[in-house]
């Protein structure tokens, strides 16, 4: 054996995370100082889609989610699956393409303005169309601009923030446009040549994260209790300050905004 | 002494087409039945049928009186079989000839005692070690033939065992499988082509035809009398006249052929027949020689058509007012001067002179209709 | 919920034009690549396996050891060669099914590859050398070849499809899951159980079980029609 | 790129604890697997491929099927039965190693069965006569049908451990890539893809061929050693 | 009638063993040549590098005097070959028949007509639309047959063609293949166990051992006249006395035996030497009856040990001072009494006295000191 496989004696904390959370490396700075400051749990994550993390709640093989669909998390905690939602931090999402612009999306006023001029021009826009936090989002910038994306220029991949980047980076002669997440945006950014964040900071970007508990309720087997520390521990200043510290020395800015409590 | 296999009603189909019907056919416990017939008679199905590897569509097969099926393990262990086309199992020579040992858990030393004695009874000691799929057919006879009799099986399956041996190691485990069967009173049931062979190491002889047995009985018996004209021309008789019996003298049958002549036999018969003598059963002599001791009433004054040399013997056709083929070895041929047109008297034996009924008898005239035996000889 | 999901198969076969041209697509990219795997695969499948040659045993070796090549890889390989900046970027075939059937073409040859040449090696010598003696040529013995072993050829086939269309790693990242593109039955399964959608996953799942059975028994019943034994 | 990734491979090995633990833990998980579909899949493949029964063109079209089982549904299938609202879920097993050698084992069973049961099926049925005629007792008679078949039995196994071991969707689903935990090679390269990370997914795929060609190696070389021909 | 095939200095070895070494080898247009030879003595691998399906490790293989290579489809195009254990092609009876016309693209009706023409020809006509892997071992080796001679061939090879057949066929089939040599003039390479197939069949004998060729020549020559102990027991000869030249008289040598007795022959050759006698040769008569015609000073009186009988004949083992065997038919054992202890006059030819050398001569001694033959014989 491998020690590394055993499992700690502590409780086994099962986290259902969205990729982009997970992806971002926010967990390799949680995960240890959550640790540190108690050693009885392990935490495990588990990083699927928005979807199937809240499916993995509804059927008890997770204990905490970490999503950011705010009308979905509702949903699930009104048919008892959930106890709360909680927050915890936000980012935004950001309007990306490639560098040279030729939507002009980033003189838009607004991000609907943005999306419609892209959808003038019938430039490129990869959707991740995966009901996701993100796909939920650019869905109602849409909405609020009052088109109605169509095939040929718009393409609806079905995947996670990583891949539709990629996508939207391989689309055409130039490359395509799509709305990410910041943290994924940033964390990715390297890899990404000829990208550019080209529009933010419309409120329709805001991209809140809660935790919700699953409820004891609907799933006797969850452990409250260590549920309710992992949670609390993000809401305490420590968590809130992991938070806030994390990808600074890496961006030059932090990925997520602590909000919880607010 | 009594029967170790019976077999009763056996019927097997082979996509739908019956290859076997065997009313009855026992073997005797320590006797050597040949199994003799055309190809495609059936032989080997009924070999593997009562060697219990395969089981037959019906019937049954007794072993010491008592039913047994293919999964019958304890029974089969009893016997081995070496089949037409022997399959040689992966490994050396050795392991193939050790097989059926290794089968029975025999203890490791005596497995390798057994298996060189049967080695050198095949001449293979010199091929031991060799990978036994790399062999030339002959060798990988032997291997086979080793590997069956190296279990000293109660009852020895051989089908046509001998096929790619080469003289002398035929004639070796011809030899061989008397003595074997002699000391170890093995029951062996051996299928083959060579009437020699059948006659050499068969108590008794079946001959089977159209998957049905036509004609069994002791040896000497079935290759002296045969029952009909099929098993008559499978024996090798190439004297078939047909005749009308015309009277009797001497306690058998007078023969008027159809192509005149009268032929005195041993055997009672009536109405039309057929008169079987074999080649060799026809001597020649100078015209008017001196009597010898055993006469016969059976002389005939001949014109030789043509001496052919057939192998180690002359073929000779002879004109009798019917035709006539006779043997004779090359320094009679050459005494007696038996050249085309020489004239010569003809003699065979009352004894020698077989009858059979002219036609098949009714039940199995279609099964003789096609036989092979029979459209070969007449093309000929 | 396996009930749940067979209706909910029915009823997309019934009602959803959609789920048909994944299906078709499904069908065509794979059913492309697997032809092509056997163009390829069983002919060189065939020569090596008839063929003792210097260096047959290491390329025995690197064959098997192709079946175990993980699609994910299969899929990064093919994109870095078609992507913008890789070396066929030019082609612009990043995204299409002719990149998803490069990305199945590589995973399926090993295994059809590998299946034909121990299949064909345990050709009796004898099949061969007979046929020869009969006045067969080069490409007719090997015809003998493919005949002897055409039950493992079959296989070969049967399990690079069984391969390739189950696959989704390499599909997904080459040909992207663009919907009405490039989404193959795979890739939808995969969509929809990322968006927790468990009974339609099945559902398609189902359907693609389905095809492959009916695609078996014909094959085998085409199989038995030229052939017995 | 290519370059880059060698050197990441070597350096990932030398420096990497972790990609060494991820390497036996993927070695075990499928090796658990195969073995078990081994055990499993040959015996049964040999009983299905020495006899000839009614129903049996059937179920051999439906092991073939099972070829064609998309991963991404089995780990589906496997996920609701361990899942804790599942049949099975008072087990605690989801999200462990068992879970995932229960998922590779399934998608083994087919591809090692249905193998295995041409091969047998190819043995000449003289083979199994002459040994029952010596005396071979049913279990007797078929390890000669194994032995005869051997080769295809080896393809069988490393076709089986092909798919397993290069599988990612199934063991995603069941094992959830839990770091330190389930991580395989396979989920750690689709994590690194998913990440942008393309070299060091592409170095761990280096590494998951050099394994699987060292393997193959010396099964051929062990296969030499009790064999010829 | 030139040299059709010519191979010269032949070598071949499997896994680093040395199974064929042929200096020199000639097959003459037309011609039928049979090899003989113990097991594993190298004649059917002789045969593949022959037929082109398999190269030899060196040596060349000339056709119409150009040296030819496995690759030339051309050239194998004029062979056919039916193997030691034929392979059958899945598919019908005419499939298989068929499959080298196909292979020669001829027209569909040429091939239909061909092909029925052949399956009567071994007759196989019933047996046209059959799976040809579900036949017995003769009907197979029917098929095969068929398969080759179906293409008229130009070279024949024919290795052990007649094994598994049953006697019918097998007579016929020779008969056959004489027929279509005559008329086709096709050359054919015969490999049998059997003497009298070769005798029958063969213009010329090679007799082949341990990979080389010991003696070959015309079929009655090779027949009559061994060339060492070794090829005289491979043919047959029964008899084999040692014996010590001691003078010559009416042109050959006289030989006083080992055991005494002093035999004439035709042969000539000083020192020790082996009479060899085949045992059809002897001839047995009444102590003190009439001179015949052809008068030999080979005269014996001898008492018979024992008779037993072979097959169609009876072999009598005679106490001449020397052991003697000889064989009769059963009517002259009949008519001339020959029961053990009974006195008889044996005679032979000074023709049939063979002489061959006492010692295989030195290159060929180790080759033949575990030669399969002696062994056997040694310990029959
Ligand atoms: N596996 C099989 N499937 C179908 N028919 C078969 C099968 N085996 C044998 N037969 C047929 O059954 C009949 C009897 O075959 P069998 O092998 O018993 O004959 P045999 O007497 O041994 O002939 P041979 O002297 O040629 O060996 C033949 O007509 C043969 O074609
Ligand atoms: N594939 C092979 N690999 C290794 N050795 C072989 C192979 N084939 C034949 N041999 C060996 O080569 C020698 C000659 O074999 P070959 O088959 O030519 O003999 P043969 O004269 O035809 O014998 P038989 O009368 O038994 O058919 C034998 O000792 C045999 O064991
Ligand atoms: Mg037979
Ligand atoms: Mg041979």
């Amino acid at each position: 054996g491998c020690s590394t496989d055993d499992n700690g004696a502590g409780a086994r904390l099962l986290v259902a995370s969205t990729t982009s959370t997970y992806d971002s490396g926010l967990f390799d700075a949680l995960l240890p100082a959550f640790k540190a400051a108690h050693p009885d749990y392990d935490v495990v994550v588990n990083a699927v889609g928005t979807g199937e993390a809240l499916k993995l709640g509804e059927s008890c093989d997770a204990d905490v989610l970490l999503v950011h669909a705010p009308a979905a998390e509702q949903e699930f905690v009104d048919a008892g699956f959930g106890v709360e939602r909680r927050r915890i931090m936000y980012n935004d999402f950001v309007i990306v393409g490639p560098e040279n612009d030729a939507a002009g999306v980033a003189s838009a006023d607004s991000a609907a303005e943005a999306f419609a001029r892209i959808a003038a021009g019938g430039f490129g826009f990869v959707s991740r169309g995966d009901d996701s936090g993100t796909n939920k989002a650019e869905l109602r910038i849409w909405e609020s601009a009052g088109l109605e994306p169509s095939d040929g220029w718009y393409r609806t991949v079905g995947q996670g923030m990583g891949a539709t980047l990629r996508i939207a980076l391989e689309t055409g002669a130039e490359g395509a446009y799509t709305l990410a997440d910041r943290g994924t945006f940033l964390s990715m950014r390297e890899n990404l040549p000829g990208m550019a964040i080209l529009f933010e900071g419309d409120p329709a970007l805001y991209n809140q994260y809660s935790a919700v508990a699953v409820d004891p309720g609907h799933c006797p087997e969850t452990d409250v209790a260590a549920a309710e520390t992992f949670i609390e521990w993000l809401e305490s200043d420590a968590g809130q300050q992991t938070i806030a510290d994390f990808g600074v020395d890496r961006y030059g800015r932090s990925l997520f905004v602590p909000n919880a409590g607010d | 002494m009594g029967v170790l296999i019976k077999a009763s009603q056996i019927r097997h189909a082979y996509d739908g087409r019956s290859v076997l019907n065997i009313e009855d056919l026992e073997v005797m416990r320590g006797e050597t039945l040949c199994l003799l017939g055309p190809n495609g008679a059936g032989k080997s199905t009924l070999v593997r049928i009562l060697n219990l590897v395969e089981a037959p569509d019906s019937g049954s097969v007794l072993f010491e009186g008592k039913p047994v099926k293919p999964g019958c393990l304890s029974t089969r262990r009893r016997m081995a079989g070496v089949f037409q086309h022997p399959h040689i199992f992966r490994g050396s020579v050795r392991d193939n000839v050790a097989y059926g040992l290794k089968l029975r858990r025999l203890p490791r030393r005596e497995v390798a005692a057994l298996t060189d004695d049967a080695l050198e009874q095949l001449a293979l000691e010199g091929l031991g070690h060799r990978d036994a799929r790399r062999l030339s057919r002959g060798e990988a006879q032997r291997v086979a033939l080793a590997r069956a009799v190296v279990v000293r099986p109660e009852v020895l399956f051989l089908d046509e065992p001998a096929g790619n041996l080469d003289a002398a190691a035929r004639r070796r485990f011809l030899d061989d499988l008397r003595r074997i069967v002699r000391r170890l009173d093995t029951t062996v049931i051996h299928v083959t082509h060579s009437l020699d062979e059948a006659l050499s190491t068969g108590d008794r002889i079946a001959i089977i035809k159209d998957g049905a047995i036509r004609q069994a009985g002791p040896a000497r018996q079935v290759y002296n009398s045969p029952a009909d004209i099929f098993t008559a021309r499978f024996l090798g008789y190439e004297n078939i006249l047909p005749g009308t019996v015309v009277g009797e003298a001497a306690g058998g049958a007078v023969v008027e052929l159809a192509d005149g002549g009268r032929v005195y036999t041993r055997s009672r018969m009536r109405g039309d027949v057929n008169v079987c003598i074999r080649a060799e059963e026809v001597t020649l002599h100078p015209p008017g020689e001196a009597e010898q001791v055993a006469a016969t009433a059976n002389r005939f004054p001949g014109i030789i058509w043509t001496v052919e040399p057939s192998g180690s013997a002359h073929s000779l056709v002879l004109d009798c007012g019917f035709e006539l083929v006779a043997t004779a070895t090359r320094p009679y041929v050459q005494e007696l001067g038996l050249v085309p047109g020489a004239e010569v008297e003809v003699r065979f034996d009352e004894a020698a002179a077989q009858l059979v009924p002219a036609r098949v008898p009714r039940g199995q005239a279609g099964a003789a209709a096609c036989g092979e035996g029979e459209t070969v000889r007449e093309r000929a | 919920m396996l009930r749940e999901s067979v209706s909910e198969a029915v009823r997309l076969l019934l009602t959803d034009a959609e789920v048909w041209s994944i299906i078709l697509r499904s069908l065509l990219v794979s059913g492309t690549a697997v032809l092509m795997a056997g163009l390829v695969g069983i002919p060189l499948g065939v020569v090596i396996g008839m063929h003792r040659f210097r260096g047959r045993g290491p390329l025995v070796s690197v064959i098997n050891t192709g079946m175990a090549l993980p699609p994910v890889v299969v899929g990064l390989v093919v994109f870095m060669l078609l992507s913008r900046s890789g070396p066929l970027g030019s082609l612009g075939l990043l995204y299409s099914k002719q990149a998803m059937v490069v990305a199945q073409l590589v995973l399926a040859v090993p295994l059809v590859l590998g299946i034909t040449v121990s299949g064909v090696s345990s050709v009796p010598r004898e099949a061969l050398t007979q046929a020869r003696s009969l006045g067969a040529s080069w490409l007719q013995t090997a015809l003998v070849a493919v005949s002897e072993a055409r039950v493992l050829l079959l296989v070969a086939i049967v399990a690079g499809m069984g391969r390739v269309i189950a696959e989704v790693g390499a599909v997904m990242m080459v040909g992207g899951n663009i919907t009405g593109e490039t989404q193959v039955m795979t890739t939808a399964i995969m969509e929809e159980v990322r968006k927790g959608n468990f009974a339609p996953a099945l559902a398609l799942g189902i359907i693609l079980l389905t095809i492959a059975f009916a695609a078996n028994g014909l094959m085998a019943r085409l199989e038995q029609r030229t052939i017995d034994t």
